[in-house]
Formats: C-alpha cells, sequence, structure tokens
C-alpha cells in the first residue's frame, strides 16, 4: 500500500483549557511532534464536556474521541473534573450497550506540564486507530436513509 | 360468482413482486409482541390474520416519516440546489386494513389542494394497496361510527375477503388492482363477507354540533387532563398529516426534509416572539379533534378520521379520538337534557 | 382492598385534605387501566386497583394542569414511589403538599411486566396510607440486570446491529419523554435548536444521538418504571438502555436511584476514590 | 411536477442594519426569467432560507412596484435568523412565494389611510406606505402612527424622514415610557393612547393596524369609537408556518388556515374567529 492510500484517521480531542490544552501547547514549544490526525477542541473544562458533544464527533465522521482534562486535584475550578469523570463512568456502561466501540473513547489526564504525555497518548490512540480502521459501523449508522 | 386465489397462490405472487425489486409491504411480526406493517422480504412474514390490526399505518409508505425536499451544495458563495432522486420503485402493500386504505381519498385533498404535493403525489402513484377486509374487531375500532365499514372500499386497489378454508376472494377495484392479480385468481362460487364491524357508537352530528358551539368550553380541560402530550397518536394515525421542514447538513452541504410533526408537542405553534396560540395541552388536544372532525370536514367534506381505533391502542393512558367523542357526545348529551 | 382505597379517598376528599386524587379508572376489565382525576367524594367508585394498573402517576406531580387542581392524593405502586424520592431530591415537588396512596402490589400485567420479575418494592415504603398485603411477594431476586447481562453476552458489532433494526423503528413520537415522571424539563433539549444538538430528524442518526441522550439525562435518576418501554409504539426495548447505566451506578457508586433518600444523587455529587480505571 | 417546496436562489444586494437587532435585505432573483415573471401584491409573504439552517417566513415589505428587487426585513430570534444575520452582500438565500392574501388596495382607493404599527411591525406596513404613495393620488390622507419600544427599537427612521414631508402625510412616532432619549422630538407614551390623543381624522378612512396583541386590542376600540367599521380594520397575522402551502398544519386560527386564506384579514372577520391565536 502506498503511503497516499493509507487511511489516516480523524480524532477528536476535547481538552480542558487549563491544563491539557496547555500541555498540547507545551508539546508544541518544546517541538515534541505528534500525529496530525487530532483536531484539538478547547472547552473550557471536563466539567463542560457534554456527552453530546462525544456522539456529535462520531456523527461527524470521527473515528476515535480523546476527553482529556485536568488530574484529579488539579482542576482549575476545584471539582469539574470530579464531576466530569463520574459521568463517564456511567456513560461507558450505556455506550457499552448500544455496541458503541469502547476502544475509540479515551480518557486521559494530562496536566500543562505533561507536553510529552500528551505527545504519547495522540501517538498512540493514533496508531490504535489506525489499527483499527474508519469507524464505519457508526458511519452506517449515520448515513441518512 | 367471485375470483378467489389461495394462500399458497398468494404467497407464490408475493415473492414473485419481491423478486421483480417491488418493494413489497405487509403486516409482520417484527418481534414477539410487536405487529407492524414493514417491507417484507419473503412472503412467509406476512400475516394476514390472527390480530386486528398492526400498531402503525401504511401512510408511512406514501407520507415518510422523513423525506428529503431538495438537496443542497454550498461552496464559498455559491449555493447549488438539486432535486433528490426521485423514487421510482413501485410499492404494494398487501394485507392493510381498509381503515388505513380509506385514509388516501381523504389526504388527496390536502395534498392536492392549490398546490399540489410533488413529493406525495409520486408515491401515492407508485403504490398499490391490497386490503384485507376486517372479520373481527376490538373495542378501540369504530370505523361503522364515521361512515366507514369492514369492508370500505375506499383507497384500496384489491380487497381480500377471507374465506376461511385457506382461500382468499380477490375484489379487484382499481386497473392497478386488476394489472396485479391479472392470471392468479380462479372463478368460484363462494363470496367472501366482511365482520359486521363494530356497532356505530358516536352520533358524529352530535359531536359536530358540540365542536360548532363549543370552542371555548371548559371541558377540553378535563378531556385532555390526562394526555401526556406525546406524538404517538399522530404518528401512528392513518390520517395524521403535519410536518415539520427542517435543514440537515453542514457548511458543505445537506438535505432540507420535511419530517412527520404532531399538533400535541408544544413547540408545533410556538412562535419566535415565545408567545405560543396553543400553548396548553387542552388547546392542543382541542385542534387535534377540531382538526379532525370540524375543521377538514368543513373545508374539504371529509372526516379525518378512519375510526382505526390505532390512537387509543397506542396511547400510554388509553386516551385517542374515540374516548374523547364518547365523552363530547355524553356531555352534549347531558347539557341538551339541562336545558330542557 | 378497592374498598378501603375508595374510604381512603373519599375521606381526604370530603375533609378537604386534598382536592384531587389521582388514581387509576378502567373501561372494561382487562383492559389496560388508565390515569383519571377525581375531584368529588362521590366518584371515588371509579377507582380501580388491579393487576393492569401500569402507569406510573407520579409523572403528573409536576404538571401545570395538574398543579392546578390542588393539592393531589395519588396512588402509587411501590415501583412508582420510587419516583417520589428522586423527585424530591430534585426540589421538584414538596412531599408534604402530596397525600401518597400506597398499593401493595405483586405484579402488574398478564403475564407480569419485566421489571416485576425482580421486584423488590411490593409494598410501598414511605407512602401516607399503605393498602393491602401482598401474600407470597416473589423473594427478592438479585435478577434485575439478568435481561441486559444476557444482553450483553452478544457481541458489540451484534449489539450494534440489534439497535440498529430496533431504532431505525422509532418514529419520534417522544412518548418515551413524555409518559417519563423524570422528563420534566420546561424545554427539552432536543427541542433547541441554537445550536441543534440533536437532529430532529426521525432517521437512525437523529434516533441514536436522542435515545442516548434520552438514557443519560436519566443517568442515577431512572428508577426503572419502564413506562417508556410501555409507552412505545414502536416496541423498542429502552429498558435495556435505562438498565445500562444503573447497573453502572449500582456496581462504581453502590447506588440505586429512588431506594434511600438518604444518599446523595450520584450524579451531581463527587468522591475523590471515584475509580478511574480507564482513564490514563 | 413541480417542487412547490424548492426556492428560488436569490442574491443578496445590501442588508440594512435598523437597531441592534432588526436588519432588512435586498434581494433579487439569480434567474433572470424568474425576476420577469415574478409579480406580488403587498401584503403576500415569503418564506426566506439559510441554507443549512432552515427557513423562516416574512412579510415581503418592499412595494409591489419595485420591481428589481424585493425586500424583509427581520428580529434577530432565532436559528435561522441569526444565520440571516450573518448574511452579506454577494451571499445567496433562498426565497418561495409569493403566499397568502394581500392588502385590499383597491378597495381602500378614495380613502383615507391610517397606518398603525408597533415594533418590528413596521415592515408589514412600510410596503403598503409605499404602494400608496407611489399612486398618491388614488387615496386620501396618510396618516402613521408607529411606536416602539426605546429609540432604538424603530425600524425604517429615515424612511419615515421622508413620508413626513411628503404631501398630506402625517407621521407621528411614540416610543413607551422611558424608552425616549434626552433628543427625542416625538411622543412619548403607548400606541394606543397616542392614537386617541392625536385628534386624527377618521372619517371616510381604512386603518391597518399590525403589532403585538395587546397593541392590538388597546387600539381597536378607539377606532371604532371614531368611527372606523370593523370591514375597514385590517390587521396581518403572523403565525409560525412551515410550508406556507396550507399542508403542514399548524398555523389555522380555527377553520382558517392563515398561509392561504390571511395572512391579511379585517376584523369582521377576526370576530368570526375562535380565540386560537
Amino acid at each position: 500500500m502506498s503511503d497516499n492510500n493509507e487511511f489516516e484517521p480523524k480524532i477528536i480531542a476535547y481538552v480542558c483549557n487549563w491544563c491539557t490544552y496547555l500541555g498540547a501547547d507545551l508539546a508544541g514549544t518544546n517541538r515534541l511532534e505528534y500525529p496530525t490526525n487530532v483536531r484539538i477542541i478547547r472547552l473550557p473544562c471536563t466539567g463542560r464536556i457534554d456527552f453530546n458533544l462525544i456522539v456529535k464527533a462520531f456523527e461527524m465522521g470521527a473515528d476515535t474521541v480523546l476527553v482529556s482534562g485536568c488530574h484529579p486535584g488539579d482542576c482549575h475550578y476545584t471539582s469539574g473534573n470530579y464531576h466530569a469523570r463520574r459521568r463517564w463512568m456511567l456513560f461507558r456502561g450505556l455506550l457499552d450497550t448500544m455496541g458503541i466501540d469502547m476502544e475509540r473513547i479515551h480518557f486521559t489526564w494530562i496536566s500543562a506540564a505533561e507536553g510529552a504525555k500528551f505527545q504519547k497518548v495522540i501517538t498512540e490512540i493514533t496508531e490504535k486507530t489506525k489499527q483499527l480502521g474508519p469507524y464505519e459501523a457508526y458511519r452506517k449508522v449515520c448515513k441518512v436513509s | 360468482m367471485s375470483e378467489v386465489i389461495s394462500q399458497q397462490t398468494l404467497s407464490q405472487l408475493v415473492d414473485q413482486w419481491i423478486s421483480q425489486g417491488k418493494r413489497v409491504a405487509g403486516p409482520t411480526r417484527v418481534k414477539p409482541d410487536v405487529l407492524l406493517y414493514e417491507f417484507l422480504t419473503a412472503a412467509d412474514q406476512l400475516l394476514l390474520n390472527g390480530f386486528i390490526r398492526p400498531a402503525n399505518t401504511i401512510k408511512e409508505l406514501i407520507f415518510p416519516r422523513t423525506e428529503k425536499l431538495y438537496g443542497y451544495r454550498l461552496e464559498g458563495k455559491q449555493i447549488e440546489l438539486y432535486d433528490v432522486e426521485p423514487p421510482a420503485t413501485e410499492q404494494i402493500v398487501v394485507g392493510a386494513r381498509p381503515c388505513d386504505a380509506a385514509a388516501f381519498p381523504t389526504l388527496d385533498y390536502v395534498f392536492n389542494w392549490d398546490y399540489k404535493d410533488p413529493f406525495y403525489r409520486r408515491l401515492r402513484d407508485l403504490t398499490t394497496i391490497v386490503t384485507l377486509a376486517c372479520r373481527d374487531h376490538d373495542e378501540h375500532c369504530f370505523c361503522t361510527s364515521v361512515k366507514l365499514a369492514p369492508d370500505d372500499e375506499g383507497g384500496s386497489d384489491a380487497m381480500l375477503f377471507d374465506l376461511g378454508d385457506g382461500n382468499y376472494e380477490v375484489r379487484c377495484l382499481t386497473d392497478k388492482g386488476k394489472a396485479l392479480f391479472a392470471g392468479a385468481t380462479q372463478s368460484s362460487d363462494k363470496v367472501g363477507k366482511a365482520g359486521p364491524g363494530p356497532e356505530p357508537s358516536i352520533d358524529l352530528d352530535k359531536v359536530k354540533q358540540f365542536l360548532d358551539t363549543n370552542f371555548e368550553s371548559p371541558q377540553w380541560q378535563s378531556l385532555s387532563l390526562r394526555c401526556v402530550g406525546c406524538g404517538a397518536c399522530a404518528y401512528t394515525c392513518p390520517t395524521c398529516h403535519c410536518f415539520d421542514i427542517v435543514d440537515e447538513g453542514n457548511a458543505a452541504g445537506g438535505a432540507r426534509v420535511r419530517n412527520w410533526d404532531a399538533c400535541q408537542f408544544s413547540m408545533f405553534t410556538m412562535h419566535a416572539s415565545g408567545h405560543n396560540p396553543r400553548s396548553d395541552k387542552s388547546q392542543r388536544q382541542r385542534q387535534r379533534i377540531m382538526h379532525k372532525f370540524q375543521i377538514y370536514p368543513d373545508k374539504f367534506g371529509e372526516i379525518l378520521c378512519t375510526g382505526c381505533g390505532n390512537c387509543t391502542r397506542n396511547c400510554p393512558v388509553s386516551l385517542g379520538v374515540k374516548p374523547v367523542l364518547e365523552a363530547i357526545q355524553e356531555i352534549a348529551t347531558t347539557e341538551t337534557i339541562e336545558t330542557k | 382492598m378497592l374498598n378501603q382505597l375508595h374510604e381512603t379517598c373519599r375521606k381526604l376528599l370530603e375533609d378537604g385534605t386534598v382536592q384531587v386524587v389521582i388514581g387509576y379508572g378502567q373501561s372494561s376489565p382487562d383492559t389496560p387501566a388508565y390515569p383519571i382525576f377525581v375531584t368529588r367524594p362521590e366518584d371515588v367508585q371509579q377507582l380501580v386497583w388491579n393487576n393492569q394498573c401500569f402507569g406510573n402517576l407520579t409523572t403528573y406531580l409536576t404538571r401545570k394542569e395538574v398543579r392546578a387542581m390542588g393539592k393531589p392524593a395519588i396512588v402509587v405502586k411501590g415501583c412508582d414511589e420510587k419516583t417520589l424520592v428522586v423527585l424530591e431530591k430534585e426540589s421538584q415537588i414538596d412531599r408534604s403538599q402530596i397525600v401518597v396512596i400506597g398499593m401493595a402490589c405483586s405484579a402488574v400485567g398478564n403475564p407480569p411486566l419485566a421489571k416485576c420479575q425482580a421486584c423488590e418494592v411490593h409494598m410501598p415504603r414511605f407512602a401516607d396510607a399503605t393498602i393491602g398485603q401482598v401474600e407470597n411477594p416473589a423473594s427478592e431476586t438479585d435478577g434485575r440486570y439478568a435481561d441486559l447481562e444476557a444482553f450483553l453476552q452478544k457481541t458489540p458489532a451484534d449489539r450494534m446491529a440489534y439497535w440498529m433494526n430496533e431504532l431505525d423503528r422509532c418514529v419520534k413520537c417522544y412518548a418515551c419523554r413524555q409518559v417519563c415522571p423524570l422528563c420534566y424539563c420546561e424545554t427539552c433539549i432536543v427541542d433547541k435548536n441554537r445550536p441543534q444538538r440533536i437532529d430532529t430528524s426521525p432517521t437512525l442518526k437523529g434516533n441514536y444521538a436522542w435515545h442516548i441522550t434520552r438514557a443519560f439525562h436519566l443517568a442515577a435518576r431512572c428508577v426503572g418504571c419502564d413506562e417508556c418501554t410501555r409507552a412505545c409504539p414502536a416496541g423498542i426495548d429502552l429498558r435495556l438502555l435505562n438498565l445500562s447505566v444503573a447497573k453502572a451506578a449500582e456496581t462504581d457508586f453502590g447506588f440505586r436511584a429512588g431506594m434511600d433518600p438518604e444518599v446523595e444523587p450520584v450524579v451531581g455529587s463527587y468522591s475523590e476514590q471515584d475509580k478511574e480505571g480507564f482513564i490514563r | 411536477m413541480t417542487n412547490i417546496y424548492k426556492p428560488d436562489l436569490m442574491e443578496v444586494l445590501q442588508v440594512k442594519q435598523h437597531t441592534p437587532d432588526v436588519k432588512s435585505v435586498r434581494i433579487k432573483f439569480q434567474d433572470e426569467a424568474r425576476a420577469r415573471e415574478f409579480d406580488f401584491h403587498v401584503g403576500q409573504f415569503g418564506i426566506f432560507s439559510a441554507f443549512g439552517y432552515g427557513e423562516s417566513t416574512f412579510n415581503i415589505c418592499s412595494s409591489s412596484n419595485w420591481k428589481d428587487y424585493i425586500e424583509f426585513c427581520f428580529r434577530k430570534t432565532g436559528m435561522v435568523t441569526e444565520a440571516l444575520w450573518r448574511i452579506e452582500e454577494g451571499d445567496t438565500i433562498g426565497f418561495r412565494g409569493p403566499y397568502g392574501n394581500s392588502y385590499p388596495m383597491k378597495e381602500w382607493e378614495g380613502k383615507n389611510l391610517i397606518f398603525i404599527g408597533g415594533g418590528i411591525a413596521m415592515p408589514p406596513i412600510r410596503c403598503a406606505i409605499w404602494y400608496a404613495l407611489e399612486n398618491r393620488e388614488k387615496y386620501g390622507n396618510i396618516t402613521i402612527v408607529y411606536g416602539a419600544r426605546t429609540v432604538d427599537d424603530l425600524v425604517f427612521q429615515d424612511e419615515l424622514d421622508e413620508w413626513a414631508t411628503r404631501e398630506r402625510v402625517t407621521v407621528i412616532r411614540t416610543v413607551d415610557p422611558g424608552g425616549e432619549t434626552p433628543d427625542w422630538t416625538g411622543k412619548v407614551g403607548f400606541v394606543p393612547t397616542v392614537v386617541e390623543e392625536s385628534n386624527i381624522p377618521m372619517d371616510n378612512t381604512a386603518a391597518l393596524v399590525i403589532g403585538p396583541p395587546i397593541m392590538i386590542k388597546y387600539t381597536l376600540p378607539i377606532l371604532a369609537k371614531a368611527g372606523i367599521a370593523d370591514e375597514d380594520i385590517y390587521t396581518s397575522l403572523e403565525n409560525r408556518m412551515k410550508c406556507g402551502v396550507g399542508k403542514c398544519g399548524r398555523c389555522n386560527v380555527g377553520p382558517v388556515y392563515v398561509c392561504k386564506e390571511g395572512p391579511v384579514f379585517n376584523m369582521e372577520q377576526l370576530k368570526t374567529l375562535p380565540n386560537d391565536m
């Protein structure tokens, strides 16, 4: 297979403004290269990450979704990430029942100092998504009949 | 003399239509306790007997729950509109109930007055409806109260009568129907007969009189009190035809789509200003009943109800048209007595 | 039992304790009972109680038309009563302004509904008046999630296929939302369009988005009355979706909505100790 | 078969902002043949679309004598109007119509006209005012009473100025108490009161009253008292519509489909309709 034909996944990363976004920024200033497959969407806090946004990302053709924020205890708003964590735990149960591929939804804590971790995470999930291939199943759902 | 077809030949015919690439729909069990009109992939999915009627209607074949009106492509400031490829596949419904089919002659009025709706007409032309005369009815059926019958021929291209011996009498009512069964039937001296149908229980004149004079009646409040405000009645009604028009798409393009809508939703009439002419569910329930039994008859001369009873069967609180009409009738009777 | 119900309600209406009794009526035997609103003592005879009393009447407590009728008494089964706990926790009702008439219930439906098979609240627990006694109530089982667990035996791909088939039938009549006593939002998120989060079209895409949203907005709130499933004209087994979130809440937080009025709701609170194996 | 739901594509010629949340837009048909054959009567409405967002119903607020373009005016309140708010000169939008009935400009000939409007109701009156001014000899005295919450909320202010310079035209502007500015020269007070206090001669007069229901409610008795018959008092209803062609089932007031039998009604007709507004 030539390089041109290789599957390039679309990865949507919802990141919080205070930690992961700065972590991504740090990766940039430190010239830590990571795959360009990721599209970063900055939100104030992981507590703001409405689960509809995860669904929306898949609707719009994402192959993988990453949600990332401050480490527990580091939330700029004290507890946004704790609330988010609870919701994700419940949400995973629902998505699992619906047969949504849980290997395509990732959650991480990446602080403003962890540029290297950001690089590592993005590289890993890009590789992982490449192995999984395009998320055809959800595209089938979204093909308007 | 009559024309009959055996169950076996009918099945072969259905399979033949399917293999010809036609879309064939009929009552089928999608789950042990869920019986619906659905497209069939084989004749053995078709169920004709042993139930009163499916929970949905065949309206969907001609007025789909969601339908693209046209597509659009956006490129910079350029916009291009394009027609969505019109459906060209013939559709056949087998085993529809007469109360489903009877809706179409009534709906023809609204979809064709002044502005003609091309989408409705196209699918109407492409669809052949084979009904099965009803032998049984349940407590929710009231076709006889709205001047129909278990073997009403309105909207049917052909009608089957169960002869009870594994054969059906076929009465072809239109050219479309004749074409469908040409050469497949045999002459016989057996003549089918529908069941007696429900005893008429509603005096429509009395109801109409009430509606004409009781727009502002406190009774609407009590008549609608238990309504939870969903659209189950409207969406499983053969004659409800209200719709919404929305855009589906993104910055590059998409489609303008029409979707079923229902007068029981408060958003249905909400103005941009926030004012809502029907902000109360009593007003919405009134609209539904008025539309069916006053507005539509006054405008088009037909009642917008075929008495199928689906609204009540599907209602989570067993409301729907019949209980409301019966209550109206009772109120009307009591009031007449009181004024005397 | 029925007599006792009638007498209790008559008394409540007669002495003006309540202005309306929200209970069950029935047009003929063995047909589903439906909600009725009794305001006159002489009409209490219309109230019925039998295994056709499916509805969760608490859904009316938050409706403006019913609120306008005055202080209500409400007939509940043990399962419906759980809703009251959640509604009160969410400040939607003032429990002191409602008279709760709890009915002993062995099961509704014939055969009994799925929820009744693993019911452990045959006797209402917080009612102001409890009527009847359950003879030989089925002993409490751990079978609450049995149907879900059986479903989860399928592969994810098969589960996806199952839901594609089920949700294809959804016509977006919103009966699931409208019957739900906990879907009390003034304006539902699907009715908001700035931005349009959920496609309003009844396509598979719009239906997936809607049902994920519906189930998740009820996360750790749904008490499992299964009214949504009963109301669905397309026969979609929404119960499985509700159960999957409920199971996660019980497994991860030991929380069951509507069971214990003293416990803080799972959503809206947090613990630093929440487990997070899935987060890197 | 004609697709009755498919709009014409229109080029945006001009966008004008009137107030912090009201703009008017001038558009013309991209297709020249359509432009030539297009005709409408003042009072009719159109359904305008921002592709990707949806359709919205507005009165065509330009005069039917203006052949090169049509205009519409809207307040930014929802998804579609927010999208329309963003359009610029040269953009493309959709238009279908004209729909509905129109003002009886013919019947009004030989009469004095009084136009009473509140807030965003000026645009549907404006088309009739221009039409009357363009056929000046056919109509008697013209009085325009226009009120808004604040000075900033008055739309088409420049045109109000111009109308005031015309012969036999009186323009009365008013704002709600508290909505005036230090240099405001118009009146302060609600529209019905201003109508009553202005001693407008109302003999042989037809009135067009459009505005919020509350304004209409209190203005009507004043007109009646001045001797204007119900059949000479007109208004335009603006119900929520989707199809515009009498099918989608939501704009009816009792038995009347506003999109087809309206939007223009006189008070005599409205009095026969149930309270479904």
